[in-house]
């Protein structure tokens, strides 16, 4: 075992001490904040970056190279059976995954302390981010199911307090609430599916030497299992975990949390939606590919399971970015944004394995990070202003700004030849090669293809809005430049992603090669070329439609309707009304549970009420009887016996006249008494 | 000479010898008093004329002068008069204790002759505690003059006699003290062992007699005793309790005729008595002041009796001269310096008798040095809190009102 | 008997009585000084000359006088329609009727009447004086506390509540 | 003179001042009867040191002089509780100071 694998469990604990030191610090101490949190990122990322070396050093000849650690936590009861371990696994998508949080985050960070320097909560919000932080990273590192739950979990708390965090805010408040409580949903399957998993395997070890339940036996058997309706065990577990990952990560049926989370700080968002949380959805599916690869011996065609993410991945591309095109607030557009591209990934996995997608995932952390932090500078340029109806023209206030921007958008609309062009490439190659000839399989890839369309127009539209044409916010706030401090992280991401363009250097050769241990796909040329070719087109249709709609005729006014709408007011109405899908859970979900909760209270008080009265009112009869006896025994007996004794007191104060002489009498009695005693007593002897 | 002075003590012997067996009791004690009797409220009488006439010199004028040569029969007009005035009794008044009071107080300012020797062997009575007899029958004066205040239903006799009460008792207590000193030098209660105390003279040819007002403590003594007996007899300055612009005669404001004219005449005899006293303590008694043949010539109650008369003028100068006193200088004067000045002044004699034994050359120059400073200091520094200015608050008046 | 004895202790007990049995206070005041006077006469009879001339001086110089002081202090009391005995007066009479009527029979059962010892020798002050210097001097200290702890608690028992309005002398 | 005539003559003093204290309403009555009584006492003393076995020792002289000052205070400290008693229930009349009654 390397020492990179022993000390693994250094990373995520360094922003946890950070945390935890942030936590007991003064309010005011913003240089602490600042020098704690950034600098055990950076430790974090030097010891990732080593864990990355170590990895690329053990990579060998049989397959993928892994080391974990594991140990003890707790045991409950005698032998190897009764004890429950925790670890930790260095493999190559713990190292890129590791690398690319702590190099992301770190940049984040020092964004923040720039977006941040005037907020009073300064130092609680960098000790947030570093337990934020701490989370992630240990979600990554954990050798182990319960960990990365427990890690998944912390995430979520962290996520809730971060979006939350201008908790005076309404809007914010309930954002931070919607967003934690509809993961929780998700999350519920992913317990279910967990402890499923232990009780069919039992262990929760990812690898353990052959014992762990990703490994060759456990998968074996829980294949060989089948639940009811004749689905395999290994599929069930896989959904039911995937429900975990598709909350997270803002899938179809549980995306609605995504949007909201833009009350946050933008940092927040930039490491929520680019990097890390949303990230954590298909780092789970990755995690955990083996079973949901699983096939039962026998079976026709693909594994059920990663079916079902595949189209829900493709339905989630298109769904989101058909809102995205109807958004007018530029961080909910980069916010519907990610939830396609989560999709794409998710389509990626389920149709390419886990290169394509996490492939995907790295890369847009980087460009979406880029873009998260470009639009944050925009709206610290523009006074806090987030429609980009207001904005207009600020490409000449904020260069540096608007290149960055300009580099990662076209490393999201997939500008031929650019790092986003290749990993979105990746994925469409992917879905076109998978099908099996019919329609519906095709399906998957024509949807990300009309997804890329839209990814291009709405991204234009964005950038034609916010940044050509003339100012139209007021003109007395002209924007401005944002500080050195957040320019830095702008180009440091924009250089990365330059850098990772470059024709030299390869970047999906290099990780789909690393990552799948040298075994690679073999995919016809002719499919890549007609894919390359649909993908430039795709892109060229949404930038000319965006061109000819916002650049050409310019926008007019703030308030003047969208280009788009003026065409299609109903269908405009519809997308930006995001698909009415919170009125349908409004109406539906929320409705229903009401009606339960009426249920419930009408059972409450018409059925356990019922018996509930009547246990209290045999309850009180007995009291009632014990009343009775205390009254009239009891009291009674007690009074009597007290009048007895304040009547015989009463009879005792009388000779207490406090009349001196009424005493002095009987002094005068008990001397003639007393002497008349002496005297006989004297005479008697 | 030796005839002159026991003059007295011889006729009573003869003529006891003339009285029957059975009697000679009763006619030894009525000898015994009637002289008493007769004598003192005789010189009563001559003193009010003396110190008409006296004041009248002090004052610029020439006092009583109508009756009698210069006057000198004035006592007899006004005795007449006052016998022979109405006796007004107020309606309201306690008829019988209103009678007694004069009587009380004359009783008692009488009783207080018995135990003063005279002369040589002149004495009514001759008891152990002769001086505490004297004290004894002293307190029935407050009694009295309590007794004419009360039963005079006046506020302004009443007042009278609280104020009288409040002055004598507070006097009372040095004048015991001071009278106590000598008790101490002498170790005897009896005022013969004092005057025989006090025979004999000192120094060169015996010069300096041997009064008890020749050493430190009995000059301090004497001095406080003088006052203390000033104010016990309500004596100018201290006539408060009688205060006739204040308060109308204060006690006796009721009195008129024969009983005024008792009170009068038992607050002569008291300070005769109290004078008396005086000489008995620190001026020698009936002795001779200097050892010289011609003073023995003189009789001893003329001795007595010139010393007397010295006190009496003494006072009625000091009423002549001094204004009243204030009633809160009254007390503090008693209580702040004459009672600590008494205490003290017991103390010098203890140390005076304690020195007595010592008998190295210049001796009696230390004890003299010794006393005098134990005395002078407490005297300046009881003088000075006395004297120095403080300021009065509004008094409260809790008996008048 | 002899004379001088029966007119003393005639007017000591007339007086006395007087004392608890008029109405006037002033007047039973005076009348208890001159039962103090008959009592210190009787004393003198007795032999105890300085005894007697002490009780002169203590009882009607002093505690006759405060009495005085006190009735005049609290004289608004007085309600003249009220009855000066009070309601037990008639038991309390018989009461002393029978303590006097046993004291009586006692002292004539007693055997300590029946001898008498020889008539004690003159005491003179002088020898009180000794006898106070030396076998009574702890008494003498002790009753020389007493009186300054009873002075000084009457005047403050007196004055408590007089300070509040600014106090007198 | 007999013994006797003595103690049966301060017997009736005691009994007059006991008789006072008994019936009496005003408490400066009842204080001066307690002095009647105190004096009653003192006169036995000197009776028994007049006529008692060993007349020699003048104890019985020597209690009085100290019954005297005692009496003294026992006056003092009495007049000066009966002046507080009077200022706190504005009577001296025993039948109404009886606020420690039963």
């Amino acid at each position: 075992m390397s020492e990179a694998t022993q000390t693994l469990w250094l990373i995520p604990t360094l922003p946890l001490l950070a945390a935890g030191a942030l936590a007991l610090k003064p309010r005011d101490n913003r240089g602490a904040a600042k020098a704690l949190s950034i600098g055990s990122m950076a430790l974090a990322l030097l010891l990732s970056v080593r864990a990355l070396l170590e990895s690329l050093n053990l990579q060998g000849d049989h397959g993928v190279a892994r080391e974990f650690f594991n140990f003890v936590w707790l045991s409950f009861g005698a032998g190897e059976a009764g004890v429950l371990k925790l670890g930790f696994v260095l493999d190559p998508l713990t190292a890129v995954m590791l690398v690319m949080v702590t190099f992301v985050g770190l940049l984040i960070f020092i964004f923040s302390v720039g977006y941040m320097e005037r907020d009073a909560n300064f130092k609680q919000f960098f000790c947030f981010l570093s337990l934020f932080a701490a989370a992630m990273l240990g979600l990554i590192v954990s050798n182990s199911l319960l960990l990365l739950f427990i890690c998944w979990e912390l995430v979520g708390v962290a996520s809730y307090l971060l979006i939350g965090f201008w908790f005076h805010k309404p809007e914010a408040a309930a954002a931070a609430k919607k967003a934690f409580i509809t993961t929780r949903i998700g999350d519920m399957g992913f317990l279910l599916g967990m402890v499923w998993l232990y009780a069919e395997t039992g262990t929760l070890l990812f690898y353990d030497g052959g014992a762990g339940c990703l490994e060759q036996g456990a998968i074996a058997a829980l294949v060989a299992k089948s639940a009811a309706g004749g689905i395999a065990v290994s599929t069930c577990i896989a959904l039911l975990i995937f429900c975990g990952a598709a909350g997270k990560s803002g899938q179809l049926p549980l995306h609605v949390w995504l949007p909201d989370a833009m009350e946050g700080p933008t940092p927040v968002s930039a490491l929520i939606h680019a990097a890390t949380m949303v990230a954590a959805g298909v780092f789970l599916v990755a995690r955990m590919f083996p079973v949901f690869a699983a096939v039962p011996p026998g079976a026709e065609g693909g594994a059920a399971a990663l079916t079902i993410v595949t189209w829900v991945g493709a339905t989630t591309a298109v769904f989101a970015a058909l809102i995205a095109v109807a958004q007018n607030d530029i961080k909910r557009i980069l916010a519907y944004s990610t939830v396609s591209q989560l999709g794409y990934m998710m389509l990626g996995i389920g149709v390419g394995g886990v290169a394509v997608g996490m492939f995907h995932l790295i890369m847009h952390a980087f460009f979406k990070a880029l873009l998260f932090l470009g639009a944050g500078s925009v709206i610290h340029g523009c006074h806090e202003e987030q429609d980009i109806r207001r904005m207009g023209g600020i490409k000449d206030h904020m260069p540096w700004t608007f290149y960055t921007y300009a580099i990662g958008m076209l490393c999201l609309t997939g500008l031929p030849f650019l790092v986003g062009f290749v990993s979105k490439d990746e994925i469409l190659v992917s879905a076109l090669h998978g099908n099996t000839g019919s329609l519906v399989s095709l399906l998957p890839f024509l949807m990300g293809l009309f997804g890329a369309v839209l990814t291009s127009f709405y991204m234009f539209r964005q950038v034609f809005y916010a940044f050509f044409g003339t100012y139209r916010g007021e003109a007395s706030q002209a924007p401005h430049e944002s500080p050195k401090i957040m320019i830095v992280p702008l180009v440091a991401l924009a250089a990365a992603l330059v850098f990772f363009s470059l024709p030299k250097v390869d970047p999906w050769g290099w990780f789909s090669g690393f990552l799948e241990g040298g075994h690679q796909h073999e995919i016809p040329t002719g499919h890549i070329a007609l894919v390359i070719f649909l993908s430039v087109v795709a892109f060229l249709v949404g930038a000319s439609l965006a061109y000819r709609l916002y650049f050409k005729r310019g926008i007019g006014s703030a308030d003047a309707p969208d280009a788009l709408e003026e065409r299609f007011p109903e269908a405009f109405a519809t997308l930006a009304g995001r698909f009415h899908v919170d009125e349908l859970y409004e109406a539906s979900v929320i409705r229903a549970n009401a009606w339960l909760a009426r249920m419930a209270d009408l059972l409450d008080r018409k059925v356990w009420n019922g018996i509930t009265q009547f246990v209290t009112q045999v309850a009180v009869m007995f009291a009632w009887f014990a009343r009775l006896f205390d009254e009239y025994v009891i009291n009674q007996g007690f009074d009597f016996g007290c009048r007895r004794v304040n009547d015989g007191g009463r009879v005792a104060t009388k000779p207490q006249s406090g009349a001196i002489q009424s005493y002095l009498r009987v002094i005068g009695i008990s001397l003639a008494v007393g002497v008349l005693l002496l005297t006989w007593g004297c005479s008697g002897s | 000479m030796q005839q002159l002075d026991q003059i007295f003590v011889t006729l009573k012997a003869w003529a006891l010898g003339h009285v029957p067996e059975p009697l000679q009791v009763p006619a030894s004690i009525v000898m015994s008093i009637a002289p008493i009797m007769l004598v003192f409220p005789g010189i009563f009488a001559l003193t009010t004329v003396a110190e008409r006439k006296l004041l009248g010199r002090i004052q610029n004028r020439l006092g009583p002068n109508r009756v009698g040569p210069f006057g000198f029969l004035q006592w007899a007009a006004d005795g007449l008069k006052t016998i022979t005035k109405e006796d007004v009794v107020p309606r309201n008044a306690d008829k019988v204790v209103h009678f007694l009071a004069p009587v009380v107080l004359l009783v008692s300012a009488l009783l207080a002759y018995s135990v003063i020797p005279f002369g040589r062997n002149m004495y009514a009575i001759d008891i152990d505690a002769g001086i505490l007899f004297f004290f004894a029958v002293g307190a029935g004066t407050e009694l009295a003059v309590f007794m004419a205040g009360w039963s005079s239903r006046n506020k302004y006799a009443l007042l009278g006699a609280m104020r009288a009460i409040a002055q004598m008792i507070s006097y009372e207590l040095p004048l015991l003290l001071a009278a106590l000193a000598v008790v101490m030098a002498t170790g005897s209660l009896n005022p013969n062992d004092m005057v025989a105390a006090q025979e004999g003279g000192r120094g060169w040819g015996a010069i300096v007699p041997n009064w008890f007002v020749f050493t430190p403590w009995g000059f301090v003594g004497c001095i406080l005793f003088l006052i203390a007996a000033a104010a016990e007899s309500n004596r100018s300055p201290f006539d408060l309790p009688e205060a006739e612009s204040e308060i109308i005669a204060g006690y006796f404001v009721e009195y008129s005729g024969m009983k005024f004219a008792t009170f009068f005449l038992a607050e002569y005899l008291g300070l005769f008595v109290i004078s008396s006293m005086c000489v008995v303590l620190f001026l020698g008694g009936w002795h001779a002041p200097f050892p010289f043949f011609w003073c023995d010539w003189i009789p001893s109650w003329a001795w007595f009796l010139s010393k007397l008369a010295c006190i009496v003028l003494l006072y009625i100068w000091m009423r002549g001269t001094l204004p009243r006193l204030r009633i809160d200088q009254l007390m503090n004067f008693a209580w702040k310096f004459m009672l600590p000045m008494a205490l003290i002044n017991l103390v010098v004699v203890a140390v005076w008798k304690y020195t007595r034994p010592w008998d190295y050359f210049g001796a009696e120059l230390v004890r003299w040095l010794l006393c005098v400073g134990l005395l002078a200091l407490p005297y300046l520094l009881l003088g000075r809190n006395l004297l120095s200015n403080r300021k009065w608050g509004p008094r409260t008046y809790r008996y008048a009102s | 008997m002899d004379a001088p004895f029966l007119i003393a202790a005639v007017l000591t007990l007339l007086s006395a009585i007087a004392a608890i049995s008029l109405r006037n206070v002033v007047h039973c005041a005076l009348c208890l000084t001159l039962t103090f006077l008959g009592l210190a006469t009787l004393y003198l009879q007795l032999g105890a000359q300085f005894v007697g001339l002490t009780q002169i001086v203590v009882n009607v110089g002093a505690v006759a006088i405060v009495i005085v002081f006190a009735i005049l202090l609290t004289r608004s009391s007085d309600n003249p329609g009220e009855s000066r005995f009070n309601k037990g007066a008639i038991w309390a009479g018989l009461i002393c009727a029978a303590v006097f009527a046993t004291l009586v029979v006692a002292i004539n059962t007693s055997y300590v009447s029946m001898k008498s010892g020889a008539p004690a020798p003159p005491l003179t002050v002088e020898k009180i004086g000794h006898e106070l210097m030396g076998r009574y001097v702890l008494p003498l200290e002790a009753i020389a506390l007493l009186l300054t702890a009873a002075l000084i608690g009457a005047v403050i028992i007196a004055m408590k509540e007089s300070n509040e309005k600014g106090g007198g002398q | 003179m007999t013994l006797e005539t003595w103690l049966v003559f301060s017997a009736a003093l005691f009994c007059v001042g006991l008789c006072g204290a008994l019936i009496r309403r005003n408490a400066i009555i009842v204080l001066l009867s307690i002095e009647l009584m105190l004096n009653a006492a003192n006169l036995n003393f000197i009776i028994f040191w007049r006529y008692g076995v060993n007349a020699d020792a003048a104890s019985g002289v020597m209690m009085v002089i100290f019954s005297i000052g005692i009496a003294a205070a026992e006056a003092a400290v009495g007049l000066a509780l009966v002046i507080a008693v009077y200022r706190h229930f504005k009577t001296v009349n025993l039948d109404r100071i009886d606020s420690m009654k039963g």
